[in-house]
């Protein structure tokens, strides 16, 4: 059985959100082309039936898989609801995700996600 | 104050070095003269950014603060020191000021800043630097900013990490609430976090050099964030972002914004003043 | 000087802020404590990093300068003031550091620093702190760190711009020569440019920031290079340098090594020491 | 006639050394693919004949293709012989040029090359 098309993209967490993630900055993920519609996060397993795959990976897509695979420790201070909570500042290469469709932005090979929780602090 | 366009012989000899900058020259110093600059918050940022705000020459400068000098803060807020721990901070820093440049005008401000006294106190300032330490504060001087028209210069640090952005620069400038429309949940604590002075240090020294970019015109407004990481590699980033959004809550377009602007965004949770719940109206004015 | 493994209950309070940092701890505060940090330059960078150093309690503190403060230097050198115009700069920032923090040591070292001197004089100290003014005294920092076998935290600003780089970090890191083996021709003339004070700030502040990083183990040791223009968009830029090279005649392996150190290297051409001919030796020890 | 295939690189110069070309930070320069061994740094222009191009342009070709082109005021605090003067740091790609081959490497289509003027002030 063929192992479904993925693509490699870069995470990378600051302003203190790598504390919730092991304390690592940088991840390099392998995550699928295309997922379902109504997908979970859990990653096609070789064994189960493979689900319909319609619709590209996004951010809202990742967020969520970050969520159930690598987030280690209080989760409200990295997602609310479908998307990050408000004071997380994401970035698509370098620019707000807000000039590139927020959630709905197609991750393409090579993309820099960067996700930084911006400071009060003075 | 306007002292009109000419400029002391003695300041030639003090600012020479700045004047003789490209882009800069005798009207620059001019336009530093009689420009007004107000810091809220006279702590880790607020201390480098008001030294070289006053070595440069702004003309006057307003320091915000209702806090005390305390022996925690002589790690990072170099203004302050050990024969001024207890003293307000207004006062040590203003002292400080004044000794770097005894010629500008220094407006010592302590008292809260709030919804019911920040169009008061602020809008006798040409540029409004945010220096604060709490999200609630930073809400309310974004707000106040838009509805004055004002440039707001904000900085944050913590632990190893700073961030900086001009907000509200020009008629185009995106606003905090652009960013973020309602300020983060506030999770119930307010333990301090680490932070090393040279971050803030850092911070607060590229605060001061934005106002003075603004002021004397050599800001290219391209709206953007800094983000600094101490122990980064590399340690700063800069982030491209969008113009104003008309959906924006504090600076959007009438009728088409999203969100409202609640009074109990201004408040801290854990020591703040007490709630005004008669809303300011702050919004559009 | 050596206070052992214990803090004094007041050092809590006051560097708690730092302490309470990951990977810094009281093992962190101790080695500040402990270490020994040389600024030849009291000027425009020599001051903000003199102040964050002191402030986040560095034991010992070296300040290297033969100049007097003048006035033109306040637009930057935020250590100085207009009542010490006139004194020599290593008092005038000796007294300033003192007054941010009483309880370390300041060695204030009021000779120009030449090849006759150098190794005597920056001995002492873990690291050095390249914080002047001319190219030829860049080398000799250089040249005797290599020697002494300690890293040399280098910076640089002129006009709108700034430069930062770690030298002699570890066994590989690289020299000046290693990325310039000769200095540039000189082209005679020395008037002063333009400097903007706040970009001083930042590139002294960082040096700081490097030192505090390398005592207390924090520094990754990637030899890069930080270029700041304060016009710029983005304003920060890192460039990866690579290790030291065999061939450089100041850190390379003997046998391997191309062109010379010269004493006339060290010599500026327009108002510095005059040459002495006698060669040091510097290059190996 | 056909027109020589060219690449198009980015140059930036800081430090500085934007003084010197015009004050102007940023280029954007069509250049050959090819260029003659014993190239002058004039391009090939339609009307001369052909010149045999056996060479891929390298950072010395682009070094005298700058001078001879864009530098503008005192060429002597930009070149020395066939190489830029001592105290200029030559970024490929934010990369020293040393760890890249020097002048000897070969520019390719996009390449971002910076020369920046160290500086001695402080
Ligand atoms: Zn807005
Ligand atoms: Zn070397």
């Amino acid at each position: 059985m063929s192992t479904p098309p993925t693509l490699t993209i870069n995470v990378e967490f600051g302003g203190g959100l790598e504390l919730l993630f092991a304390n690592q900055r940088k991840y390099q993920l392998s995550i699928p082309v295309l997922i379902p519609p109504d997908t979970t996060a859990t990653p096609p397993s070789g064994s189960a039936p493979p689900p319909i795959l319609s619709k590209p990976a996004d951010i809202t897509f990742l967020i969520r898989y970050l969520k159930e695979n690598h987030l280690k420790e209080r989760p409200e201070l990295f997602v609310e609801g479908e998307t990050v909570r408000p004071g997380i500042l994401v970035l698509v290469n370098d620019t707000d995700w807000e000039l590139e469709g927020e959630g709905d932005y197609a991750l393409k090979e090579g993309d820099e996600i960067v996700f930084i929780s911006t400071l009060h602090g003075g | 104050m306007d002292k009109g366009d000419k400029l002391p012989l003695e300041d030639y000899k003090r600012y020479g070095r700045q004047m003789i900058l490209e882009g800069f020259g005798l009207s620059g110093q001019l336009k530093l003269q009689k420009a007004s600059v107000v810091v809220v918050g006279a702590g880790g940022l607020g201390c480098p950014a008001l030294q070289y705000l006053a070595a440069a020459g702004v003309g006057r400068l307003g320091i915000i603060d209702h806090d005390v000098v305390e022996t925690s803060n002589l790690q990072r807020q170099i203004l302050h020191n050990e024969q001024t721990v207890g003293m307000h901070k207004t006062e040590s820093a203003a002292q400080a000021v004044r000794k770097i440049n005894s010629r500008i005008k220094v407006d010592v401000i302590t008292e809260p800043l709030s919804s019911l006294n920040a169009t008061r106190v602020l809008q006798d300032y040409d540029i409004i630097l945010d220096c604060t330490d709490n999200t609630p504060t930073r809400y309310l001087l974004s707000d106040t900013a838009v509805a004055l028209g004002k440039p707001l210069v904000s900085g944050a640090a913590q632990r190893f990490h700073g961030q900086l952005c001009v907000y509200n620069l020009g008629p185009d400038g995106l606003c905090l609430r652009c960013l973020f429309p309602r300020p983060p949940t506030q999770t119930g604590t307010c333990e301090e976090t680490g932070i090393l002075g040279a971050v803030t240090g850092v911070i607060g020294n590229l605060q001061a050099l934005e106002a003075i970019k603004i002021i004397t015109g050599l800001h290219e407004k391209e709206p953007s964030m800094l983000i600094f990481s101490a122990l980064g590699s590399p340690p700063f980033r800069s982030i491209k972002l969008g113009s104003k959004k008309p959906t924006c809550p504090a600076c959007g377009k009438e009728g088409k914004k999203i969100g409202e602007i609640h009074e109990f965004d201004y408040v801290q949770f854990c020591g703040g003043p007490a709630p005004d719940w008669e809303t300011q109206g702050l919004t559009d004015s």
